[in-house]
């Protein structure tokens, strides 16, 4: 192992949260390049390991394997919240395999208005709304390490036939932004409802 | 909350939520047909007759009459289509025909990924290490915590969240307005059936006579009457419930705060 | 690595504290001598990494390397005195207007999830963590009396408008059936998200 990789596990590990790639190269005082070399040989050296090293955008994290799960679970004192009706199952399924979605996205694929459903799901943690790098007017739902975490992945494209679905996904919905229109409630509110 | 297995067969009046796309694509499941304007318009009858015993036992709130009646509008659209093959469609009205079909691809795939989610989900997780313990007490303030910044804070967060509200007007405007489409497709149907009466006799009807087919057309007529006054009874018994939207928060309230602190 | 080696590092990593080995062996449901072998090799293992296995009497602990100690000490101090986010003074406004709150309240009045803000604040000193004094099984920040002294509040009714904003947030609150209705995924009990 080499002495930026251990510093960047050190750091995670010491930090407890998900820290970005940007904010570790200016911690570490390497460029970008050299944390992403690193962080590439960090995660095969954990690659069988009690740890896994978690990647989503520009951002990294540390949690335990996938497969200590009900290990993990039984010591844990509280109970999980693993309830998800189907309102909630038809969002985050459209949230993870588009990998972001804004909501009139959302409810176009739906036929109903999310507003409520994606409330509830930035409260419980497992989405968050960011807004959008192409456009800043725009709010993008996205996954995130929590969301993750529970589906037991490392990256979103561990998920289960994630490219394929993706590729698919994106050619079918181009269409979407001329129905946003028709769509209840819609007009009546903003995207800035949620922010914080 | 489901716990029911996915083979489980839709019913309407069980599930405390379910949109149109729900209903519509388990009508067309049912009847293991591939999503298209031929199939659409043979589910259609079915749509609007659980649409208006969902109207009826008021189970919906108003947001949700008003997606259900959104999507009954294109399938009485498609329908009359089918019946009267010379009824002419604006471009406006192919847009919407097209489009729900795309919508109704894009719900069954992510219908489908939503039990993937639910198979996996909570199964085997990566857990985020616990908390780590304080070891070194301090006290680290920071000069933007007053007593002021702090009411501004909470009375904006508190701004911020849901509000229960009156069904706004535009959703009964919405509603309203699927009324004129229904009347305005009775005359179009109506005046196409004396247009089309030629076509009828001719052997391009194929199985159907032409009593058959003018009775088909007829009890079409007649169905989307009952659904007018269903849809009229379903506004009446719910338009004045709650419904819940969004307010705006006024963030310019908090960056004013912090401005002044800067 | 072999199984019982991956389970320990997993264990340790997401406690964060010193395991006694008899411990981890009731846990693993394994022999003493089956740990300590494993503990032999897990430190083998960890010798030259980020992370370490520390021994101390009949305890054992994953730590930082020592080597990265004039990091980590940097970086604590930096955490310790950089700015705190708006989403941070937020969440503290509403555990000081509602006079103790627990982390699934904060969740819904501010519509996202709170576990780090909440962590930032209590690495700080400005808000505590205890048990609740009604139902052991919950947890309620409270602002810390250093806070209110830093504030020059004798007590917290003193804060202005405090019964009038106290009210609302007690208020919005009780709401949460309503809004929960069409989402049945709210659960105020329910603190497990990412903490315990």
């Amino acid at each position: 192992m080499d002495e930026l990789e251990t510093k960047i596990e050190s750091v995670l590990f010491w930090k407890g949260e998900p820290m970005s790639r940007k904010k570790l190269a200016t911690i570490l005082k390497v460029s970008e390049n050299e944390i992403n070399d690193a962080v590439e040989k960090l995660k095969n050296n954990l690659a069988h390991r009690g740890i896994v090293l978690q990647e989503k955008e520009n951002e990294i994290n540390l949690g335990t394997a996938p497969q200590i799960s009900n290990l993990i679970e039984e010591l844990r004192k509280e109970e999980l919240n693993k309830e998800l009706s189907k309102a909630t199952l038809e969002t985050l399924s459209i949230v993870l395999y588009k990998n972001g979605a804004t909501r009139a996205e959302i409810d176009y694929i739906r036929g109903v208005n999310s507003s409520f459903t994606l409330r509830a799901l930035s409260v419980r943690g497992l989405v968050e709304k960011t807004v959008s790098e192409t456009d800043n007017r725009r709010y993008i739902y996205k996954p995130t390490f929590e969301l993750l975490s529970f589906m037991g992945v490392a990256k979103i494209e561990d998920l289960p036939d994630y490219e394929q679905v993706n590729n698919s996904i994106h050619n079918a919905v181009k269409e979407e932004d001329v129905v946003a229109e028709e769509l209840p409630i819609q007009n009546l509110e903003d995207e800035t409802t949620f922010e914080n | 909350m489901e716990t029911e297995s996915s083979s489980q067969i839709y019913t309407v009046k069980t599930e405390a939520f379910e949109g149109p796309f729900g209903l519509l694509l388990d009508l067309v499941e049912k009847r293991k047909l591939f999503i298209n304007d031929v199939s659409l318009a043979s589910v259609t009858e079915d749509f609007l007759s659980h649409m208006n015993s969902l109207g009826d036992s008021g189970s919906l709130s108003p947001a949700e009459i008003t997606s259900f009646i959104q999507v009954a509008a294109t399938l009485i659209l498609i329908k009359s289509k089918s019946l009267l093959p010379n009824l002419s469609l604006t471009d406006e009205e192919q847009g919407d025909i097209k489009n729900l079909e795309e919508r109704l691809r894009l719900y069954r795939i992510f219908m489908g990924l939503g039990g993937s989610v639910k198979s996996s989900f909570g199964k085997e997780m990566i857990f985020a290490p616990l908390e780590r313990k304080n070891e070194i007490l301090v006290f680290l303030p920071d000069s933007r915590i007053t007593k002021d910044t702090m009411m501004e804070f909470a009375r904006n967060v508190l701004g911020g969240m849901p509000k229960k509200v009156f069904l706004p007007e535009v959703e009964v405007r919405k509603v309203i307005n699927i009324e004129e489409v229904i009347d305005n497709l009775t005359q179009r149907i109506q005046s196409a059936i004396t247009m089309s009466f030629a076509e009828f006799s001719g052997k391009k009807s194929g199985q159907h006579t032409r009593a058959e087919k003018v009775t088909v057309i007829v009890s079409f007529l007649a169905m989307l009457e009952m659904i007018r006054n269903g849809i009229l009874n379903a506004v009446q018994n719910n338009h004045m419930e709650d419904i819940i939207i969004e307010k705006i928060p006024d963030s310019a309230l908090v960056e004013e705060v912090a401005g002044e602190i800067n």
